[in-house]
């Protein structure tokens, strides 16, 4: 063992900071890479199964109905409005208000995976159908799996904060993380909504 | 230094190839102007690459017999490993510049081999289908005259010094066109179309094969390619249109018989008799051609009772089934077969 | 409701949050001045003393509970190598099978399908069960050592990590055992890996073990980068920071951006095979050259990531033994980060024969030979802090000269199939085979077991027996240049690739008959360095703390270093700390003894940033890795065991995520 | 630890959802020694209404029933030998449809061999002599799998061409009827 020569002293140090400074932060951000990497891609594969075709959707299918997927991104792009005031909520370490608009955004999630099984049924077309009714239900189906599992980690981190533990500072920071995160997945449905209904409408 | 022999067996080994094969299937083959540009490039990329190796060779060697020099070094033992020999920054350069110099040379270098065999390919005199099958080849010469147009299966018979186009199918999966000793791969895609331009210009034999994998009995989907002088070609095609001889012994007479009214007939053709399923390769001149099944043997009497007796046991896996026929009826099968010259 | 009943609810409500903020404002005075009693490591607290508290704070639980239930790194690290050393054994048998059968033309030992299955798990293995999980293995053991820290990032990912690698590897062997392996190569091309041509399960096993290998990789790598991101040592700036430690972090984020490329492509097979997706059916508007483009957009990425924490140990092995600092630091790094780069733009030079457009050929070649260049000046790099040093020739050095050596023919040849005139040749040839191992084995397997061989005493605590080593170096390095320079030549004479036999006559007699002997030369060295390691287990020399006189923290340590890491966290103020600590290592103090505790800093320049409680070791990784293995194995026979299997997937990383007891602590503990 | 107990079992489980997956795989390139053939007439081409016993099932049914190779030869011989002609993809045309559940001359693997194999009244024709018999057990276990009779895992999804049904894999399973009385 080498002798040691003491210099700074770390004990005043926090446990938890908001932002780039946690490792939390870093979980999401990689998580949101990983992510993003595979819609990416599946975003490729759209187009590359499009890139051969003379019409799409090919063979004059129904491109498909409007209603239920406008309805869905106008709910999630509102969302938001609760989403941030969360974020500042939580900023502020005003955790009752934490907790009720958290109670918010996991009604807003039911009603949201509510509407996409309306959406599952205006695609006009069955996943068997062809490669272009595939890859559409494929997207479709990649980003509700995004909306169920923030959803369910939404309704965790609830019930998490209705004890005492809300007044944690770690626990905050989950909060905080959680909006991040979900600002990414109504970002990501932008670009599969212009791909299931309005690119086959061009 | 014992590395030195290996590459000296290899090299053996090299020269063996390149001659004692008789370019059979092989790159060294040189019979088609794109193997020849392949060859051409193919030395440049070896001297140019065998440099740059000796060069590097030569400083790990220098690095090593430098290690026990007298005077101090930049090592942690001396104190001085903060500082950098001066000869080494412009030595960084040096080699940097080096090495984009060299892959420059080369990127121009295939650049103009590669146009020059894009310029070859759009001259072609010669259209040909080939649609690859697990696992064969099935071949079709067009022709605007389609009493000209002409099936066979693999084998490819190809004119000297005419660029000839090979349009390339697929049936199945993926599988990919290649002969050596003529040019460079092509796959064949199902659902997509490709195609290849060759100019043989060495007459003789060569063998392709399959080289993307394809299944279980990817060893062995061969083709043999004649490359044959023009007279010879036209005369080939000329007696390949004809249909398949009437049988005239007995024996072969009723292997006839049991070829066009058993199993055979609902997966192959014979020109000119009730077989005509085109779900095997074409046997209509059977007998004229090289090998058996996609080169798995060469063509024999012998093969050719062994094949049709159980062809499983040679090439298992392959879909033409092992049917249990009687001593006799394999008798009358193999001498008709025998008569489709 | 009425009115008034609503506002005396309000009122209600509004009193009872009130209760609680005053409750939560004792509470916290109570905790401040509990957090006065806190012990912590410092000059009152030092030597035998502060390693005993440490010891009994860091400590796993004895026996199997404890076994599963552990996050330590350097234990997981540990695992993963031994996992992964162990499925290269047994792949390199089946490598020895399929030599056999080649040695001779017209062979019939080993049927068509048989050698299929071999050649596909050979592949399959090597790639995903081998190399890719002993990279990122040694970098989760040795990273935290090298950067001075008690423990990596989300230290249970890292032990659920592991076993999503362990179940994945046993599914495919499992398969393998029980006849129903996969036969449809490591690439597994569509059409014939579809529903259609291979019928069965055989291809459904291959695509989950992929699941379970990407979950695998990716949740390692995640660790790796967060570790490398904010848990350095003090003052260890991004310029300071060892090069091991840069190639992870580069590999990390290739790991992330490539990998989901191949999960994509395998879950639409899955698709197609299962419920009738058309992804990959032509004839339904699919296309089965979209496999081969998402497939290589990972497939040459991998062969980066494998070959990049090669050339990271390669830098440390270069350094410690010339006794000089790596020449040219900031070429290396630069040269990594552009070959990360690069890899991403290369995917197509594995399809110059699927009929791509003409007129791109001459721009992927330029492309594909770009890369040598980063490649060339790292080489240049070590090369140059060899004879600007002193070199030692012990064992890890040895493979330092057959990796330039046996490298830079791989390299070289790269170079040539990166032409797309004669990649069409030379493509899915042996020539191929050869390359890739030269650039596999020379390139990142020599450096590996170099590197084994010389963290081996920071691993166990002993040496490894350097005669034998030199032995089997010699074997290894002989064995593989008679085994795989021939392939060359097979290559040119026209032998293409996976076929279970050749006919005679071809020429191809020679090149192979060599090759096979040369297969079993290797495969013996292999043997006998797993023996070396067994033995030097139980009887090899007590390493001290720095066998080899290195310049990086790992050193700094006990060997093997206790589950704490550092009693005190080290402070660095150089490259080479170790070389330039002057008898005497400038700690920071501070940090909880009775909780595991570790300490963040900031991402570039490294200055103290916050306190990380660590968690304690938990069964439930464990639990969620098996729960998600399960719905990924059952999910081979129906959908929906996606659906089904998702409560018993959710309740386990419920709990994993969830405390122990709901109670605030003077400072938070993860339990 | 009740959560390890639970863990093992889940892994024995999959474990013998695997184990029984092991003889779907089996491939035989070939399956009987050459030159045995069956002996017509052995073959179980009777018709059982409702009662009755039918004959102990054929020793070579588990061969072929259920086993993934044989069934995708099946379906590509179905393809080659135009069966598509008259059946279509099993709806059904010119002959009688084979994804229903409704067997005239028995559903039973066996009993599909020897219809394909001896042909019945009303245009299917015999097959022997045509088709080894291998090749008729592999269309008959192909055939078999169209009404969704024997286990989904061994059954392709779907194939490389046009499709315009729904895969195998996700139709309704049917308990067999051995045969259909009233059509008689």
């Amino acid at each position: 063992m080498i002798p040691v020569r003491f210099t700074d002293d770390v004990a005043d140090l926090p446990t938890h900071k908001f932002g780039p400074s946690s490792l939390t932060w870093w979980g999401i951000i990689s998580f949101m890479i990983v992510e993003g990497a595979f819609f990416m891609l599946a975003f490729a594969a759209y187009f590359f199964l499009m890139g051969h075709e003379q019409g799409w959707p090919p063979e004059a299918r129904k491109a498909p109905d409007l209603l239920a997927g406008t309805l869905f991104t106008i709910v999630i792009l509102l969302s938001e409005i609760v989403n941030t005031s969360i974020k500042k909520a939580v900023h502020e370490r005003d955790i009752p208000a934490v907790r009720r608009l958290m109670g918010v955004m996991v009604a807003i999630g039911v009603i949201l995976l509510i509407i996409r099984g309306f959406e599952f049924n205006s695609l006009n077309v069955r996943w068997t159908d062809d490669a272009y009714s595939s890859i559409i239900w494929a997207l479709l189906l990649l980003h509700t799996t995004h909306i169920l599992t923030d959803w369910f980690d939404t309704l965790v981190l609830w019930a998490l904060i209705q004890t005492r533990l809300g007044y944690e500072g770690r626990r905050q920071v989950d909060v905080d993380e959680n909006c991040l995160y979900w600002r990414y997945v109504w970002l990501l449905w932008i670009p599969v909504y212009l791909m299931i209904y309005w690119i086959p409408r061009l | 230094m014992r590395r030195r022999v290996r590459p000296g067996i290899a090299l053996v080994t090299l020269v063996l190839g390149g001659c004692s094969i008789q370019n059979y299937q092989s790159i060294y083959g040189n019979a088609a102007a794109e193997a020849q540009q392949f060859n051409a490039l193919f030395i440049i990329f070896l001297v140019i690459c065998a440099i740059m190796y000796v060069l590097v060779i030569g400083f790990l060697i220098a690095g090593i017999v430098r290690r026990s020099r007298a005077e101090p070094a930049n090592v942690v033992e001396d104190g001085r490993h903060h500082e950098t020999n001066p000869l080494l920054r412009p030595g960084l350069i040096g080699w940097g510049a080096l090495i984009g110099t060299g892959l420059v040379a080369l990127a121009i270098a295939s650049f103009f081999a590669d146009r020059s065999m894009a310029n070859a390919a759009a001259h072609e005199k010669l259209a040909i289908d080939i649609t690859a099958n697990q696992w064969w080849w099935d071949v079709t010469y067009n022709s605007a005259d389609v009493s000209k147009s002409l099936r066979t299966a693999n084998e490819l018979h190809l004119p000297v010094g005419v660029p000839v186009r090979i349009r390339l199918h697929s049936n199945d999966v993926i599988h990919s066109f290649w002969v050596p000793s003529l040019a460079g791969k092509q796959d064949l895609i199902p659902g997509r179309d490709n195609d290849i331009t060759i100019m043989p210009t060495k007459v003789g034999i060569y063998r392709g094969q399959c080289a993307e994998f394809c299944g279980t009995q990817h060893a062995k989907m061969a083709l043999v390619v004649n490359v044959d002088s023009y007279g010879d070609f036209i005369k080939w095609w000329r007696h390949q249109l004809q249909d398949a001889p009437t049988p005239t012994t007995p024996l072969a007479m009723s292997g006839y018989q049991y070829v066009t009214t058993h199993q055979c007939s609902l997966c192959h053709n014979i020109a000119g008799t009730p077989a005509s399923a085109t779900v095997g390769p074409d046997l209509t001149h059977l007998a004229s051609r090289r090998s058996i099944a996609a080169g798995a043997l060469p063509m024999s009497k012998g093969n050719l009772y062994g094949w049709v007796e159980d062809p499983q046991s040679i090439k298992p896996g392959a879909k033409m089934p092992t049917i249990g026929l009687e001593p006799k009826e394999l008798h009358a099968v193999v001498a008709y077969l025998e008569t489709l010259k | 409701m009425t009115d008034a009943v609503r506002r005396s609810n309000a009122l209600k409500s509004r009193r009872a949050a009130e209760a609680e903020r005053r409750d939560i404002e004792e509470d916290d005075k109570r905790l401040a001045a509990e957090r006065k009693k806190i012990a912590r490591d410092g000059p009152k607290l030092t030597g035998a003393k502060l390693e005993a508290r440490l010891l009994r704070t860091w400590q796993r639980p004895p026996g199997i509970i404890g076994w599963l239930a552990t996050v330590d790194h350097k234990e997981i690290g540990r695992r993963y190598i031994i996992t992964a050393l162990s499925f290269l054994a047994l792949a390199g048998v089946l490598a020895l099978l399929m030599r056999t059968q080649l040695a001779r033309p017209d062979n019939n030992m080993i049927g068509a399908s048989r050698y299929n299955e071999l050649f596909t798990m050979h592949g399959s293995t090597m790639m995903f069960l081998f190399a890719v999980p002993v990279m990122e293995g040694v970098g989760v053991f040795i990273i935290p050592l090298m950067l001075g820290t008690r423990s990596t990032a989300f230290p249970r990912l890292n032990a659920f990590s592991y076993f999503m690698y362990l179940f994945g590897g046993l599914l495919l062997w499992g398969a393998f055992a029980l006849n129903i392996g996969p036969d449809i190569g490591w690439f597994a091309y569509t059409p014939l890996s579809g529903p259609q041509f291979s019928p069965g399960k055989r291809a459904d096993i291959w695509a989950q073990m992929i699941t379970f290998t990407e979950v695998a990789a990716i949740s390692a790598a995640i660790v790796i980068v967060a570790t490398i991101l904010k848990a350095r040592a003090p003052g260890m700036t991004l310029a300071r920071m060892p090069l091991f430690a840069w190639t992870m972090l580069v590999v990390g984020i290739m790991v992330m951006l490539a990998m989901p490329a191949v999960a994509l492509a395998s879950s639409m097979l899955i698709s197609d095979r299962l419920v009738g997706t058309h992804f990959y059916n032509a004839y339904e508007h699919g296309d089965a050259l979209l496999w081969q483009h998402l497939f290589w957009f990972f497939g040459h990425p991998e062969v980066y990531i494998i070959f990049l924490p090669a050339t990271g140990f390669m830098s440390t092995m270069v350094e410690t033994f010339s006794r000089r600092p790596i020449f040219a630091y900031p070429i290396v790094v630069l040269a990594l980060i552009s070959t990360g780069i690069l890899a991403f733009g290369l995917w197509v030079h594995h399809m110059f024969a699927t009929g791509l457009p003409r007129v791109g050929y001459s721009f992927y070649t330029a492309a594909s030979m770009t890369v040598a260049i980063p490649t060339g000046l790292q080489i240049f790099c070590w090369l140059a802090t060899m004879w600007d040093g002193r070199p030692r020739f012990q064992v890890p050095m040895l493979y330092v000269v057959a990796f330039i050596v046996t490298f830079v023919i791989g390299g070289l040849s790269g170079v040539i199939i990166a032409s797309v005139p004669l990649d069409l040749q030379l493509h899915d040839t042996y020539f191929i085979v050869a390359h890739f191992h030269y650039v596999l084995i020379g390139g990142a397997v020599f450096p590996l077991l170099g590197v084994l061989t010389f963290w081996y005493p920071k691993m166990t605590g002993r040496m490894m027996d350097e005669a034998l080593g030199k032995i089997s170096f010699w074997m290894v390095f002989l064995g593989f240049q008679l085994a795989f320079f021939p392939m060359h030549f097979s290559g040119l004479l026209g032998m293409p690739r996976r076929v279970y036999t050749y006919p005679a006559g071809l020429g191809l007699e020679l090149p192979n008959l060599l090759s096979s002997i040369g297969a079993f030369v290797v495969g013996a060295a292999v043997l006998l360095f797993v023996i070396n390691g067994i033995k030097s287990l139980y009887i090899g020399a007590l390493a001290p703390d720095d066998p080899w006189g290195g310049s990086t923290l790992e050193w700094a340590t006990s060997s093997p270093p206790p589950p704490y890491n550092f009693a005190h966290v080290p402070v660095v103020e150089s490259k080479t700390p170790m070389w330039d600590q002057q008898g005497e290592m400038p700690v920071i103090t501070g940090l909880r003894v009775d909780e595991k505790e570790t300490l963040l800093t900031t991402v570039v320049a490294a200055a103290p940033d916050l306190r990380e409680p660590v968690p304690e070791p938990s069964l439930w990784p464990f639990i969620a890795a098996i729960a998600i293995g399960v719905v990924f194995i059952t999910s081979i026979f129906s959908p929906w065991s996606l659906t089904i299997g998702l409560v018993p997937c959710a309740i386990a990383l419920t709990a994993w995520f969830w405390p122990k007891e709901i109670k605030r602590n003077p400072e938070p503990v993860i339990t | 630890m009740s959560s390890r107990f639970r863990a093992n079992l889940t892994i024995i489980a999959a474990a013998g959802l695997v184990l029984s997956a092991c003889d779907r795989e089996e491939r035989h390139s070939r399956s009987k020694p050459i030159g045995e053939t069956v002996p017509a007439g052995q073959s179980p081409d009777t018709i059982y209404p409702g009662s009755g016993t039918p004959p102990p099932l054929d020793a070579r049914a588990k061969l072929y029933d259920n086993n993934a190779p044989a069934i995708a030869e099946g379906q590509r011989l179905y393809m080659q030998m135009n069966c598509v002609g008259c059946h279509f993809h099993g709806g059904g045309g010119m002959g009688p449809p084979l994804m229903d559940d409704e067997w005239r001359y028995g559903g039973r693997i066996d009993q599909i061999a020897a219809t394909i194999a001896e042909g019945r009244p009303n245009g299917m024709p015999a097959w022997r002599g045509k088709l080894t018999d291998d090749q008729i057990w592999q269309l008959a276990a192909y055939v078999r799998t169209l009404s969704g009779q024997p286990s989904k895992d061994a059954v392709a999804s779907r194939s490389e061409e046009m499709s315009n049904t729904t895969p195998q894999t996700l139709t309704p399973r049917e308990p067999t009827k051995t045969s259909d009385t009233a059509e008689q």
